[in-house]
């Protein structure tokens, strides 16, 4: 097995709020392989944003390590963490608030290059924006445009777009193209992944549809109120779901295919809450139709029951 | 025999600054007695705006009906009065909109939001036989009647969108017009509350159009199929034609490549190159013709009318001469 | 409730301090010394060196600012340098002068201009919302102390309808009260236009429609509170501007109140005169800002729910 | 894999193809507006009568020697607006009280803007603690009623000009600070500004490059809205004697001295007067004009 280009031990991120601790994301390890994709799922309010921002050091950590080619990026001092940014990027969800509104299309690309000073002559910078925009699929005739005049699919590929102006190595997308319609969507997903195979990115991809993390990821890890419930390859957790709340996730899909047993499927009751102070043990067991007395009470390791298919659960 | 609902050649246009935007134009929809109708669509293509013409609920001094009917019951709304059209509301046709947190009254009790329908249209009703009723409806729609004196920021988006049902429902209104009812909700949520709608469908036999994105959510709900794009219906049919036909408009083509396949192994997707056109400057012939794989220089001159056959509509020249190999 | 209410008292006195040191820190640059100005030009030096001592004026900043609370706290204000009176007394007797003169600019206001508010909304882009948008920018601009000249030239002292000195009966209040009420009046028209117009495109007032509900009911039933709560904040905002406006306003109409005093003891360097009237004001102030919160919070679920039941 | 197809066709959609366009369209929308014209224009003669103000009139001969021969003299065509009780000419005394109103009141929203800008951009960038502080602090000072507030200082520091700038200035410090402040907060929780951090920018760069920009149009806003009250504020404290020595040409201290003349000398208190609703109206409307010009949701 080759080295992880990004892993995270013990990760922890606590929001201090005024009913007590939120656990947004609890205890994370994960591992990815270079040129991989490791899609996230789970509900609004599961910690998944929250795990992105937190592997990029947006947000500082509670607790735990997170390691870039082996090295804890957590611990880095300002100036070279100034330097490892270049390595790591981010794509966003919402494809109005996350360019600058004033600035216009060139110069949203071309602000990265500028800050890291990797080019200086104008027209050296120039050029790598209309390269960097035929990359991702613009016409150059938008290199004045402003956001504002620009629908959600080109938007959204200008960010692709500013994320890879630094040629990073690990991109995390949080929700990239949730906020698309499902054609424009289609063709965001392609983009990403002909990137992908181009220039041997890795991907955290964070998403809470099952059918476009299944597309793109090798392996995905399910989120529930801030915890891994369950990792696996995509092919393995899609044929043989073992946690109840993954079963859960994989049965509400609606599918579009015509089925003998519509509108029949498993459900499970009551809604998220917030991990405010959890008590140890299972987050699910309340939702969970399989609970047991000794779901709660005792924190529940993940155990591997197939190669590279952990699951936290008693069952 | 007639058709609950009846739509012929509709047209709505929005009058902003200057543009006028062509949001429906010319749609044809029939749907009977406990069918559900799946109105499918991206952004923009104008179903959101064919279900506020139905409720007569376009915006005041910008949206209007230019042409066209809405046979409800056989009786054409397009030319009700205010006052009819209020009586219609609530009672024989009502509406759930996309967010559960915007659509409740913040500082109303839920209970009253939803006696308030009760009270509207069934003025011989007292105060306490509407709190029965509010109970029962509590209980259909599975939420606790102890809940109903609570005010809309103590529920989750869930159980206001359960509310949001009760309010659309509590009258047992023949037609129901759900636009979007699940989009803003998580995967497990959406299976909730389809699965209420679906019973309570059952069990009150309310004919629904059911406007989504999602053709997932079609394929487990409906009984037929239009799929809509800038304005326009370029295909209808049963859930079976849609889905499991061979002949199909290449929009609709396009827009089932775009869906990732949970079942297959294959990677890329086939979208649609470009995106829809503006509706404030339409493009001549068909409105699809710019992006369409297929088009010949006729799409881009002459708009193509609806061919069917049986069940099953597709506006294509392609299909012209009944059905035709599309592969 | 109780808990909530409490909340709110409790942190009024972190503001009330505050007013009070930023005002006696202020007052503490007053050039001069009063011991010198109480005793006359005349005085000895140690006679008021010996004042000096005995008024704790040789002492530090802060144990000044100090015993200066802890009196205050006994409601004892200290004396005034010009009439050598308990400042309190006087303050009593024009406070209340002010109060109604605000109170009535702002009830005025409030009962016209809330109505025109809604109705300009309502009618949006209507002759009615013209007008009325154009009325309310004309009173925004005009200052409170000129159009009171204006009304009293007019009608007390060219038509004789009103007194124009003083407030012996109501008739003394009219003019000042409409006086005030003009400029806050234009802020009620906007406000409540613009929350009500916000309020209009909200979503539930389309549930609304689809009910079947007709559009008197959506106004009255759905509309108004929603529009009307954010209105209570701004009553409560523009009350410390009336409190101002009607100081000024005392001086055109020559109404003993707390603004007459304010300028003739400014003027006569009467420092604890001036300090004891701005925290009674401030202090006023605060305690509408606490009524008007308490109010908000029982009409907005949001806020009563939090405190009504704190074991959710 | 190639890279993916480039868009070519034209498709319908007008872009912009000159940077800087953001301003000349917001320029078009104001320039839309018929009132915020009116005000734009009412503004500009204004300033040009303040600063022309000695072409049309001598300072010292006109608007400040006594000439008691020719005192109260009603309108005519020598004395447009008449004079006053020591005789001095009041158009010519309006004139000049509207360069004062215009040069305090400028140099007033200046420093607060400044002071308000410093004081909120600290609270609002940095957040936690400092905001905590900053803000309390600030809270106390809305909690006096600004004339109160500039009264008490005018009391301690004596009547003056510059005085009178501090006093007003401190007044409305606490204003701008809350209106910097929570620009930035809107603007900060975007996610462009995670992005550029995500790519390195620096604290410094971000609020000069992304945040002010975006931030700045509801502080032009509530400058201009500010300007309109502050004159008000000049001509208040000076009507009750505490802002401007009285001979200075002011509006509000010419209105209290015409006070007891006003019965049979009305047009004494109705130029000034005037003067003050014109020029407060002016910056009213475009104020509302700007914000209107500015608001993002008729961008769309």
């Amino acid at each position: 097995m080759s080295v992880p280009i990004v892993e995270t031990k013990n990760l922890k991120k606590y929001f201090r709020t005024s009913r007590g601790d939120l656990h947004a994301v609890d205890d994370i390890h994960l591992s990815i392989e270079k040129g991989k994709t490791l899609g996230v799922v789970g509900e609004s309010g599961c910690g998944k944003s929250t795990l992105g921002r937190v592997i990029l050091r947006l947000l500082e950590p509670t607790e735990g390590e997170v390691l870039f080619e082996g090295q804890d990026i957590c611990r880095l001092p300002a100036r070279q963490m100034e330097k490892m940014r270049r390595q790591l990027q981010i794509i966003f969800q919402d494809p109005f608030s996350s360019l600058n509104p004033r600035l216009s299309v060139s110069d949203i690309i071309a602000d990265p290059i500028r800050t890291n000073k990797v080019l200086s002559h104008k027209q050296e910078i120039q050029e790598r924006v209309v390269e960097l925009m035929h990359t991702v699929g613009l016409s150059d005739r938008f290199i004045n445009a402003y956001p504002h005049e620009l629908d959600g699919g080109r938007r959204q590929r200008i960010g692709v777009a500013r994320a890879l102006a630094l040629d990073p190595q690990f991109i995390v997308c949080d929700e990239p193209v949730s906020a698309l319609d499902v054609s424009i969507q289609a063709q965001i997903l392609n983009l990403m992944m002909d990137l992908q195979e181009e220039r041997n990115l890795t991907y955290l991809f964070i998403t809470h549809d099952m059918s476009v993390v299944k597309h793109i990821s090798n392996q995905i890890m399910v989120m529930y109120m801030g915890q891994c419930v369950e990792v696996a390859p995509t092919d393995e957790l899609f044929q043989n779901p073992i946690h109840p709340y993954t079963q859960a996730l994989l049965s509400a899909i609606p599918v579009p295919k015509l089925r003998r047993d519509r509108g029949k499927r498993q459900l499970i009751r009551g809604e998220v809450t917030s991990p405010v102070n959890p008590k140890p043990g299972c987050r699910f067991a309340a939702r969970c139709p399989y609970a047991r007395p000794d779901c709660t009470g005792e924190a529940i390791p993940l155990t591997e029951r197939s190669p590279g298919h952990w699951v936290s659960c008693v069952l | 025999m007639e058709h609950l609902l009846e739509i012929k050649n509709l047209h709505v246009v929005y009058k902003g600054d200057g543009a006028l935007v062509r949001a429906v134009n010319g749609v044809d929809l029939t749907l009977d007695r406990g069918e559900t109708l799946g109105l499918v669509g991206e952004t923009g293509a104008g179903k959101t705006t064919t279900a506020l013409a139905i409720m007569r609920l376009l915006p005041e001094r910008t949206g209007s009906i230019q042409e066209g009917q809405i046979l409800l019951d056989g009786n054409d709304i397009t030319k009700a009065s205010d006052a009819d059209m209020r009586v219609l509301r609530g009672s024989l046709v009502s509406m759930i909109f996309q967010d559960p947190m915007t659509s409740l009254n913040p500082t109303i009790r839920v209970g009253e939001q939803v006696g308030e329908v009760l009270e509207l249209h069934h003025k011989d009703l007292g105060k306490e036989e509407i709190e029965k009723r509010v109970d029962e409806i509590f209980k259909l729609v599975g939420l606790p009647p102890e809940r109903k004196s609570e005010y809309p920021h103590q529920f989750s988006g869930g159980m206001r969108q359960r509310i949001v049902i009760a309010i659309a429902l509590a009258c047992q209104p023949q037609l129901l017009l759900a636009d979007e009812p699940t989009t803003a909700l998580d995967v497990t949520i959406q299976a909730q509350v389809l699965e209420l709608m679906q019973r309570l469908k059952e069990k009150l036999h309310t004919s629904t159009i059911l406007i989504t994105h999602d053709l997932g959510v079609v394929a487990e709900t409906c009984d037929k199929v239009a799929i809509m794009y800038a304005g326009e219906i370029i295909e209808i049919g049963t859930v079976e034609d849609i889905f499991e036909g061979r002949e199909h408009h290449p929009y609709t083509v396009g827009l089932f490549g775009s869906i990732p396949d949970l079942e297959k192994k294959e990677r890329r997707l086939h979208p649609i190159d470009g995106m829809m056109p503006d509706p404030a400057y339409l493009p001549e012939g068909c409105k699809f013709h710019d992006r369409c794989p297929k088009a010949t220089e006729r799409c881009s001159a002459q708009a193509p009318s609806m061919h069917m056959w049986e069940s099953h509509g597709i506006r294509c020249h392609l299909f012209e001469s009944g059905r035709e190999k599309t592969e | 409730m109780l808990k909530y209410i409490g909340k709110r008292i409790l942190m009024m006195i972190p503001v009330v301090l505050g007013i009070s040191f930023i005002i006696f820190s202020i007052l503490a640059l007053t050039p001069g010394d009063p011991a010198q100005m109480i005793l006359g030009e005349n005085a000895s030096l140690e006679d008021i060196q010996q004042l000096r001592e005995e008024m704790g004026l040789n002492e530090n900043f802060l144990i000044r600012y100090v015993k200066y609370m802890a009196d205050a706290v006994r409601l004892d204000f200290g004396e005034s340098y010009r009439t050598s009176l308990p400042v309190v007394e006087e303050i009593l007797t024009r406070l209340p002068n002010t109060f109604s003169l605000a109170f009535f600019g702002i009830g005025l206001s409030v009962v016209i201009g809330v109505p025109i508010g809604i109705i300009s909304a309502v009618k949006q882009y209507s002759i009615f919302d013209t007008v009325s948008l154009g009325l309310a920018l004309i009173m925004t601009s005009i200052p409170a102390f000129w159009l009171g000249l204006m009304l009293l030239l007019v009608f007390a002292l060219k038509l004789g309808w009103f007194p124009a000195i003083g407030i012996t009966d109501w008739t003394g209040f009219v003019l000042p009260s409409v006086t005030l009420a003009i400029g806050s009046m234009a802020t009620m028209i906007r406000m409540t236009r613009s929350t009500m117009l916000e309020v209009i495109r909200e979503d539930y007032i389309r549930t609304a429609r689809s009910k079947g509900a007709s559009e008197g009911r959506i106004i009255r039933r759905h509309e108004l509170r929603n529009a009307l709560l954010p209105i209570i904040t701004i009553i409560g905002i523009n009350f410390g501007l009336q409190m101002g406006g009607a100081m000024i306003c005392e001086t055109v109409f020559s109404i003993p109140g707390m603004g007459s005093l304010m300028i003739t003891s400014v003027r006569q360097k009467d420092v604890p005169m001036v300090m004891a009237a701005v925290l009674f004001v401030a202090i006023a102030i605060s305690l509408i800002n606490l009524l008007i919160d308490i109010i908000y919070a029982f009409v907005d679920p949001r806020i009563k729910s939090q405190y009504v039941k704190t074991s959710r | 894999m190639k890279n993916p197809k480039v868009e070519n066709k034209a498709g319908a959609v007008a872009v912009s193809t000159k940077k800087n366009s953001q301003l000349a369209a917001i320029m078009k929308r104001y320039m839309k507006n018929k009132l915020a014209v009116f005000g734009l224009i009412l503004f500009l003669l204004l300033v040009v009568l303040a600063v022309g103000a000695d072409l049309f009139a001598d300072y010292e001969a006109d608007a400040i020697t006594q000439n008691m021969q020719n005192r109260l003299q009603p309108p005519s065509a020598e004395h447009l607006f008449g004079t006053d009780q020591y005789g001095r000419d009041v158009f010519a005394r309006v004139l000049f009280g509207g360069r004062i109103s215009l040069w305090v009141g400028t140099a007033t929203i200046l420093i607060s803007l400044a002071g308000g800008a410093l004081i909120g951009a600290t609270a609002g960038y940095y957040g936690g603690k400092i905001d905590n502080v900053l803000m309390r602090i600030m809270d106390v000072f809305l909690a006096i009623p600004s004339i109160l507030l500039a009264i008490s200082i005018v009391a301690a520091l004596g009547n003056g000009m510059m005085n009178l700038m501090i006093a007003l200035s401190v007044s409305s410090v606490p204003r701008f600070a809350r209106i910097v402040r929570s620009s930035i907060l809107t603007v900060k929780g975007q996610e462009f500004i995670e992005a550029a951090r995500a790519y390195g920018c620096r604290n410094g760069k971000i609020i000069v490059y992304h945040i002010l920009p975006n931030a700045i149009g509801p502080i032009i806003v509530q400058a201009t809205l500010s300007m309109a009250s502050t004159i008000l504020m000049i001509s208040s404290l000076s009507f009750v004697g505490l802002g401007l020595p009285s001979a200075i040409p002011e509006w509000g201290s010419m209105l209290s001295e015409a006070k007891e003349f006003m019965r049979y000398e009305p047009y004494l208190i109705t130029f000034p007067g005037i003067a003050i609703v014109l020029a407060v109206m002016a910056f009213n409307l475009i104020g509302d004009g700007l914000r209107d010009a500015l608001d993002p949701k008729l961008r769309n």
